[in-house]
């Protein structure tokens, strides 16, 4: 299939999931009773007079569809609505918040793909030799690993042992003026980007400093979890005639393995790693909620402990989205490593 | 004629969880030059392991116990020891003086490179030399026949290729072109070898019946028949015109008509390359219609070798005759063999056959028999002999 | 392929998977006899709910009484583990156990009639896919209250898409072997099919998976209740316990790692339930595996 | 096969048949509606069952006092009997508390109203609101001392979600419920009238509350002499303690940490801001414990907080959050003399206000010479337009009230009605270089000039609002287009601020930092300098990173939890204590006179 018309049609894809997203979610919130969804919006008992008055204005006791209409029509207008969690529109929130999530994402994926390929590869080619069991060892260790306990205990290591040496947030105050100061421009609002584009060395340190903690630890599960398929899936494709006929051909096992076998153990590790990216991009709940390391995820996990529902769907949309993306670009990876596969078809 | 390759005691076991499999038992076969022997017996009666032994390609868990496996090849007197050559020396051989044509054409081909890819591989890694000379004989003409600007800016390059080449060309593997081809943007500044292995390769394609090679070249597996494919992975085997060509069941996954051209494509190979064949089928009929010599094998060992009339004529060993009479002939009704294939983890003392023999005497029970010669080219492993 | 002696002579021969059966076998020992173990002190309602020794909020260290100290709030961290197991395994069967029915209904509906039904269940299943799991789950839990059960329906409701999807893609498989193939032409009916010929032969490679997701299911109820937002508090749960440590992560200066019992001891009772769970998950994996096929 | 699939199927039913009842049981599922089954039976109690005085005596002396204050709050706590607590205009440390006497509560429960409780025996559920771990203590040492007078009486604890407990609240069917109260200006009446009053926001819900207690307290209000005043709000004390509709729980002391060299923090009971007022603080230039470059850390003053502001406007700001910031780039007409809550010094007043018996009016004359930081001066119409403001604009569950209080003596009206709109705008009038407010009672002097402290009282520049901001105009036609947003986004100021305070906002990262500058023209600077260049609130959900950024300096002040005071002791070469600081919220159980409304 033609490529522009293949992304219209992944595109036109995206209005059933995000609608049923929504949908659901405004369901669940739904179960609330309209005072208990009005009281978000109050401070505390002295302001329940006002409850009717919030009920009213913002029509909590109108049928559901009738709600969800107008929220739909907001968002079609292009108003995602209020998010009370952090006191600004939802939009602007997944703005600011963004970046600082897909920093933590650049960093962290390339390290969990590029480690776990390598790693996957390096276990399958020896199988049953001593680095795939260690390899596996350490993979399932960290498969098991709880992300939260992790990080805490990464906390307890760095911040009370080797005390403040990687701080938390994502600047220290020091380089939050210079960052803010009226020299340094904020092109993408990355801050290790914007360093490097301001030449800006101290402000790249600090902000490395801060990530390092958060990426450890949002790597360690994704990457075991890749390692292991990568191993399975080198196994299977080592298992291949066309390997075997390479072998007969002569070729050394370097190449036999990276360049035969690898290519097409590839194909179900790109789906995977898309997964993985959407999962970091969509927000590291635990991890940047420990750090308070505040990206995208932790804005999301503020928003549902306080039952901010605008934030939520919000946050649903903006997952919704992400995912078909990547989907999207997971399928075009797959006809670039697979000849086989076509657009739209499968394999051929 | 004199051997090519002589493989004498030649054992391989597999070491599973469930037991021991004597794949291959104490084997003794001879190619000889410009033959074709063909391997015939049921599925399992390591035939294909036989092959793959040749090549030391026996799969995991599998291993050659004991044995020996001379190549003789005319450079060298005496022949080479295949089962004592380093890794590396036998990779050399692989793909150059012995090559293999495997079962599946489908599976064979590795499905995310091109066919063309796939073939210059063969000559790139074992022909570096002669592709190193062409690739020079070509920058030379360049420095010599062309001028104007452009060919002025390009001079400098060309030289530098041109010494280049020229140390590919005296072989020892060179540092400089061998670390350029680990430097990814590099790498590209040996695209005259490559582009010399691809001329080649279309050749090759061309010899194999491919009709529009240079296209076929640029496909993909996926998109080929399998008779195409099957020619694409001869082709593949020939490359460097090896002294051994291993094909292992190269028409079983065809359709009849193909494989009749398929047969005559071997045969053809066997007269212009002068190269040996081991044909390694089940198909007494294919065994009739290509092999100059028939080798009968059941559960690992051999029962039989003679040549193709002669063992169709008067077949000496039970197994060879059962197997014949297997064969469905018009307005003859089919006979089995009772019993089934022997049980690989613990097969039956003396000779394997024995439980399903017809003439089956005590000794064969406790002694297995030694092959013997019989008549001229004909040996049988029998005690009724 | 499920030849059970074979399997067992793996997992025993295979180190790894035999720590594996240990450590399982270890945690339902505990999760048995958790009341011999930690008995429920008199007077006490919901044996579930962790006593507390006070209600000082500095955690105490290990003691005589309190063999692996108490907790923010003097909840005793080993009554709090020692019933934990109790709490994860009972999430972990209902979930994984819940999910698969809902899978096998599901999946083998849309993959033996395939059309239009298949079409809107694998619809649903992406909408669930594309869905932020995490906050999904935070959303129910806030609704349906803090307690063990919200957590579990907010599991079920995001895990079953995985397992009908899996399942309807070994029934489209299966739906073509001859022998059903066969059953179909001999004019069984479709649910004799599914239930006897089809079903079989999909269900396998669901309950391996179940068992590589125990571990998942587990870590996923303890991150919810580390967020506040799974067992209401004082609820023997793993995760809560984590949660409270949160506060206490680094002592006073003079002694940094003063606290090191609260964070650690909960944190390790999970990760060994999961490495039990996961290693015997990865074992069958490979015995099953029938690429890697038994040589 | 098909045996197979079989018996895994009936695995697996059988596995949940197992554990499912186990399932019912995961988690304290209540008795509902939270009194069982609504009789004396045994197993609930009747709708009305705290009606009965005895009952309500018993359950107040059934609660540990020093137990609740020396764990639940770690020592920091003082007993109160009453709801006027200390520090609060019209305390009276004479009055009556209850004790923990477990024989007494014994007795009180054999002799109540129901007869002998403790052979009837009953059982209701006891509510609190999720994740308060200090409320979850209070409400588990009550539940453990009835249930240890008799096996027959238990009481279970039951966390709820906020929301969900606000709403239970609100409606009326928890029988107890345990909730804390803020004074928004420390006089009694702020406490009296919600406790005691019939419309008082926990009396109303309680179904207290007699006609005589509220004349009681009106008069008490209106009681311009102070001995007899005192002498009636000792009354009022009396009186609840002797009805015992709520158990006072206790009144928390608070602390402070502040690094080693910040000095000059006196605490106000009524000061909202945490760090107290910055503008008496002062930092000695000798950084020892600085590890960072200096020419920062030397004049900022950093402050690590736990939320964020949610705006900056004065009209929508009611949290302490928002005021902190407020206070320092807004000014108040006054303000408290240091740790005085009755005694003002003047601000953008020149004088603490002459009070007019005769026609109840305040009369303040503004300070000449004062500038916005964009240069404007100070003039008597910003005072009136700043306040006028927050009363028309009036967002919903906002600080409005606290202006219509005093000068209607109600919680407020629609001024897009003319009418009101001209009430409004009659109440403050400028009289020359005078802002003159009409009170509504004598009682409200002193109570309106503590409100007139804070956040929402902070005077803003009418010229700037109403050019640069498109703010409210000033005029009636203007209000529908302000009134009551929706939300603070929709406000003018809602993220910007200009005012005459010593610092002018810099940038507001939300939800991460707010960076104020100093006032270069701070009208006050010849008296009192200006201490810090900046002003850096960062915030911090995790108190490990805040309490590791005090240690190592790089936070001037963070926030403590109570739960982790008596970690931060033995911190002397490093750090400042400030030590049981009476704060005025308090926390409290209360009995509902009719369960179910």
């Amino acid at each position: 299939m033609e490529l522009r018309s293949y992304i219209i049609r992944r595109l036109l894809l995206l209005i059933p999931v995000l609608f049923g997203v929504t949908l659901f979610i405004f369901g669940v919130t739904m179960l609330f009773s309209p005072i208990e969804r009005a009281s978000l919006y109050v401070s505390g008992i002295r302001d329940l007079s006002d409850l009717p008055g919030i009920i009213e204005r913002f029509g909590l006791d109108k049928p559901f569809f009738t709600q969800y209409g107008t929220w739909i029509t907001q968002v079609l207008h292009g108003n995602l609505g209020w998010s009370l969690a952090v006191g600004m529109p939802v939009w602007d929130a997944i703005r600011s918040f963004l970046p600082a999530t897909l920093e933590l994402a650049i960093f962290a994926a390339p390290l969990v793909v590029f480690t776990g390929i390598f790693l996957g590869t390096r276990a399958a080619a020896h199988k049953d030799k001593s680095i795939d069991h260690v390899t596996r060892i350490l993979a399932i260790s960290g498969w098991s690993l709880p992300t939260f306990w992790l990080g805490l205990i990464l906390m307890m290591v760095f911040y009370s042992l080797l005390r403040g040496f990687f701080p938390p947030g994502r600047l220290s105050v020091e380089m939050d003026f210079v960052v803010h100061s009226a020299g340094f421009i904020r092109y993408t609002q990355i801050n290790t980007i914007d360093a490097i584009l301001n030449l800006n060395g101290p402000v790249l340190l600090d902000a490395l400093k801060h990530l390092i903690l958060p990426v450890i630890t949002i790597s360690t599960v994704n990457i075991a979890f890749i390692m292991r398929l990568m191993r399975s899936s080198m196994l299977e494709s080592l298992g291949k005639g066309y390997i075997l006929t390479a072998r007969a051909k002569g070729l050394s096992e370097r190449v036999v393995v990276n360049k035969h076998a690898r290519r097409n153990a590839l194909i179900p590790v790109i789906t995977v790693s898309g997964y993985v990216f959407a999962g970091l991009a969509s927000g590291a709940v635990i991890t940047e909620s420990i750090f308070t390391y505040k990206g995208i995820g932790w804005w999301a996990y503020q928003a549902a402990s306080r039952l901010d529902i605008a934030s939520v769907l919000g946050f649903a949309l903006f997952t919704g989205v992400l995912f078909v993306l990547v989907n999207l670009v997971v399928d075009i990876l797959y006809t670039r490593v697979d000849p086989r596969v076509r657009l739209g078809g499968g394999v051929q | 004629m004199e051997d090519l390759v002589r493989i004498r005691d030649l054992t391989v076991r597999f070491h599973t969880y469930e037991g021991v499999v004597y794949a291959i038992d104490d084997l003794d076969l001879d190619i000889r030059r410009g033959e074709t022997l063909g391997i015939v017996g049921e599925t399992g009666s390591g035939k294909t392991m036989t092959a793959l032994a040749i090549l030391r390609l026996i799969p995991y868990p599998g291993k050659i116990e004991s044995g020996s496996i001379i190549l003789f090849d005319r450079s060298l007197p005496g022949g080479l020891e295949l089962l004592k050559l380093s890794e590396d020396r036998m990779r050399s051989i692989r793909g150059c003086k012995i090559s293999m044509v495997f079962q599946e054409p489908g599976s064979a081909l590795n499905p995310v490179y091109t066919i063309g890819d796939q073939i210059s591989e063969v000559y790139l890694l074992h022909q570096r030399k002669e592709l190193g000379s062409r690739a020079k004989q070509r920058v030379d003409d360049l420095l010599g026949n062309r001028d104007g600007f452009a060919a002025s800016v390009k001079r400098p390059l060309w030289r530098w290729q041109r010494r280049l080449y020229n140390k590919i060309a005296e072989g020892s593997n060179p540092l400089e072109p061998r670390i350029l081809s680990h430097i990814p943007l590099f790498r590209r500044l040996l695209w005259r070898l490559k582009d010399e292995a691809g001329l080649l390769t279309v050749s090759m394609l061309k010899d194999v019946e491919i009709p529009d090679p240079d296209r076929v070249a640029g496909r993909y597996p996926h998109e080929l028949s399998g008779g195409m494919k099957q020619r694409a992975v001869i082709a593949m085997a020939l490359a460097c015109s090896p002294e051994l060509l291993i094909a292992d069941e190269p028409t079983t996954s065809l359709d009849v008509t193909i494989q009749a051209q398929m047969l005559e494509l071997f045969r053809r190979i066997k007269v212009d390359k002068g190269a040996s064949v081991l044909f390694v089928t089940h198909n007494l009929g294919v065994a009739s219609e290509v092999c100059d010599r028939v080798a009968v094998m059941y559960a690992g060992r051999l029962c039989e070798v003679a040549g193709v009339e002669e063992i169709f004529l008067h077949p000496l060993h039970p197994y060879t005759r059962a197997l014949l009479d297997a064969v469905p002939k018009p307005g003859k009704e089919l006979q089995t063999i009772p019993g089934a294939l022997a049980d690989a983890f613990n097969p039956p003392p003396g000779c394997r056959f024995h439980p399903r023999c017809p003439s089956a005497m005590p000794t064969c029970q406790q002694e297995r028999a030694k092959l013997k010669e019989v008549s001229k080219d004909h040996m049988v492993a029998c005690h009724l002999f | 392929m499920t030849d059970w002696r074979f399997t067992a002579r793996q997992l025993v021969k295979n180190p790894l998977s035999l720590i594996g059966v240990v450590l399982i076998g270890i945690f339902i020992i505990i999760a048995i006899f958790a009341p011999l173990i930690a008995p429920t002190p008199a007077g006490h309602h919901d044996p579930y709910m962790i006593p507390r020794d006070g209600y000082w909020a500095e955690p105490k260290p290990p003691s005589a009484e309190h063999i692996f100290g108490t907790t923010q709030g003097q909840y005793d961290i080993f009554y709090g583990v020692i019933w934990g197991a109790r709490t994860a395994f009972r999430v972990a069967l209902i979930v994984i156990g819940i999910t698969i029915l809902i899978g096998i209904v599901l999946g083998s509906l849309a993959g033996y009639f395939g059309g239009v039904l298949d079409e809107v269940i694998m619809r649903i299943t992406d909408v669930f896919m594309a869905f932020p799991w995490l906050i999904l789950a935070m959303a129910l839990v806030a609704v349906l209250g803090p307690s063990m059960k919200s957590v579990m329906i907010a599991l079920i409701l995001v895990w079953w898409p995985s397992y009908a999807r899996l399942i309807r893609g070994d029934i489209l498989q299966v739906r073509e072997e001859d022998y059903v193939e066969a059953a179909r032409g001999l004019g069984a009916s479709s649910g004799r099919v599914i239930m006897r010929h089809v079903l079989p032969n999909a269900i396998y490679p669901a309950l391996i998976m179940a068992s590589l997701d125990i571990g998942a299911v587990v870590l996923s109820a303890a991150a919810l209740s580390f967020l506040g937002l799974g067992a209401p508090e004082g609820y023997a749960d793993w995760g809560q316990l984590t949660q409270f440590a949160q506060n206490w992560i680094s002592g006073p200066l003079s002694d940094p790692l003063k606290y090191w019992y609260a964070v650690t001891i909960p944190g390790l009772f999970i990760f060994f339930f999961v490495l039990g769970w996961n290693l015997l998950g990865d074992a069958f994996r490979d015995i099953f595996d029938p690429r890697l096929a038994r040589r | 096969m098909a045996k197979k699939l079989i018996v895994t199927i009936i695995a697996l039913i059988g596995i949940i048949a197992m554990v499912l009842p186990g399932c019912g049981e995961a988690g304290p599922t209540p008795p509902s509606p939270y009194i069982g089954s609504g009789k004396l039976d045994g197993n609930g109690i009747p709708f009305n069952f705290f009606n009965d005085t005895n009952t309500r005596r018993a359950f107040s002396y059934a609660f540990d006092y020093d137990t609740y204050i020396h764990e639940g709050l770690q020592d920091q706590g003082e007993c109160v009997g009453s709801p006027i607590v200390k520090g609060l205009y019209g305390y009276c440390a004479t009055s009556p508390k209850y004790s923990y006497n477990l024989t007494l509560a014994q007795w009180y429960l054999e002799h109540s109203g129901w007869g002998n409780l403790s052979d009837i025996g009953f059982k209701f559920t006891l509510a609190y609101n999720a994740g308060n771990l200090v409320r979850k203590t209070a409400c588990d040492l009550l539940s453990e001392a009835i249930n240890s007078i008799s096996e027959k009486m238990e009481v279970s604890v039951l966390p709820l979600a906020w929301p969900s407990f606000l709403d239970k609240f609100e409606s009326g069917v928890l029988p107890i419920f345990n909730l804390g109260w803020l004074p928004d200006y420390p006089h009694a009446d702020d406490y009296v009238v919600p406790f005691m009053a019939r419309a008082g926001d926990f009396a109303a819900i309680q179904g207290y509350g007699t006609a005589t207690i509220d004349a009681l307290i009106a008069a008490a209000f209106a009681d311009t002499n102070p001995v007899t005043q005192l002498e009636k709000y000792a009354q009022l004390a009396q009186i609840y303690h002797d009805d015992a509709p709520g158990i006072m729980g206790a009144q928390p002391l608070a602390r402070r940490y502040f690094t080693g060299h910040i000095s000059g923090f006196y605490y106000n009971p009524c000061e909202t801001s945490y760090p107290g007022r910055l503008i008496d603080m002062t930092k000695s230039q000798n950084l020892t414990t600085q590890p960072f470059i200096p020419f920062l850390h030397n004049n900022t003053f950093i402050y690590q907080t736990i939320g964020d502001a949610r705006t900056l406007d004065p009209c929508w700001a009611y949290d302490t959050a928002s005021s902190e910031q407020i206070q320092l780039i807004y000014e108040p007409l006054l303000y408290y003399n240091r740790t005085s809550t009755t005694d003002f010094i003047p601000l953008l007043a020149s004088d603490t206000g002459t009070f007019n018996a005769t026609d109840n009016t305040l009369r303040f004359t503004i300070r000449s010479g004062v500038n916005f930081t964009n240069g404007d001066t100070l003039t008597a119409q910003d005072v009136e337009y700043s306040i006028e403001r927050v009363m028309v604009i009036r967002r919903a569950s906002g600080p409005a009230w606290m202006f219509y209080s005093p000068l209607f003596g109600n919680y407020g009206f629609d001024c897009r009605y003319p009418g009101n709109f001209t009430l409004v705008d009659n109440a403050i009038t400028v009289d020359g270089n005078d802002v003159v407010f009409h009170l509504s009672s004598p009682g409200w002097v002193v109570p309106f000039k503590q409100i007139l402290t804070q956040s929402w009282a902070s005077i803003v520049d009418k010229n700037w609002c109403v050019s640069n901001r498109s703010d409210w105009n000033g005029t009636q036609a203007d209000v529908a287009r302000v009134y009551r947003p929706l939300t603070a986004g929709l406000t003018k100021l809602y993220d910007v601020a200009m005012g005459t305070g010593p610092w002018k906002l810099n940038t507001w990262s939300k939800a991460v930092s707010i960076s104020l500058d100093e006032n270069p023209t701070y009208w006050n600077a010849g008296l009192t300098p200006v201490p810090f260049d900046h002003v850096v609130t960062s915030v911090f959900e995790g108190w490990t990173s805040r309490r590791d950024a005090l240690l190592a300096g790089d936070a001037d002040i963070v926030d403590v939890p109570a739960t982790n005071y008596n970690e931060m002791d033995g911190y002397t070469d490093r750090l400042n204590y400030y030590y049981n600081l009476p704060s005025m919220s308090i926390d409290a159980f209360f009995f509902n006179f009719r369960i179910g409304g």
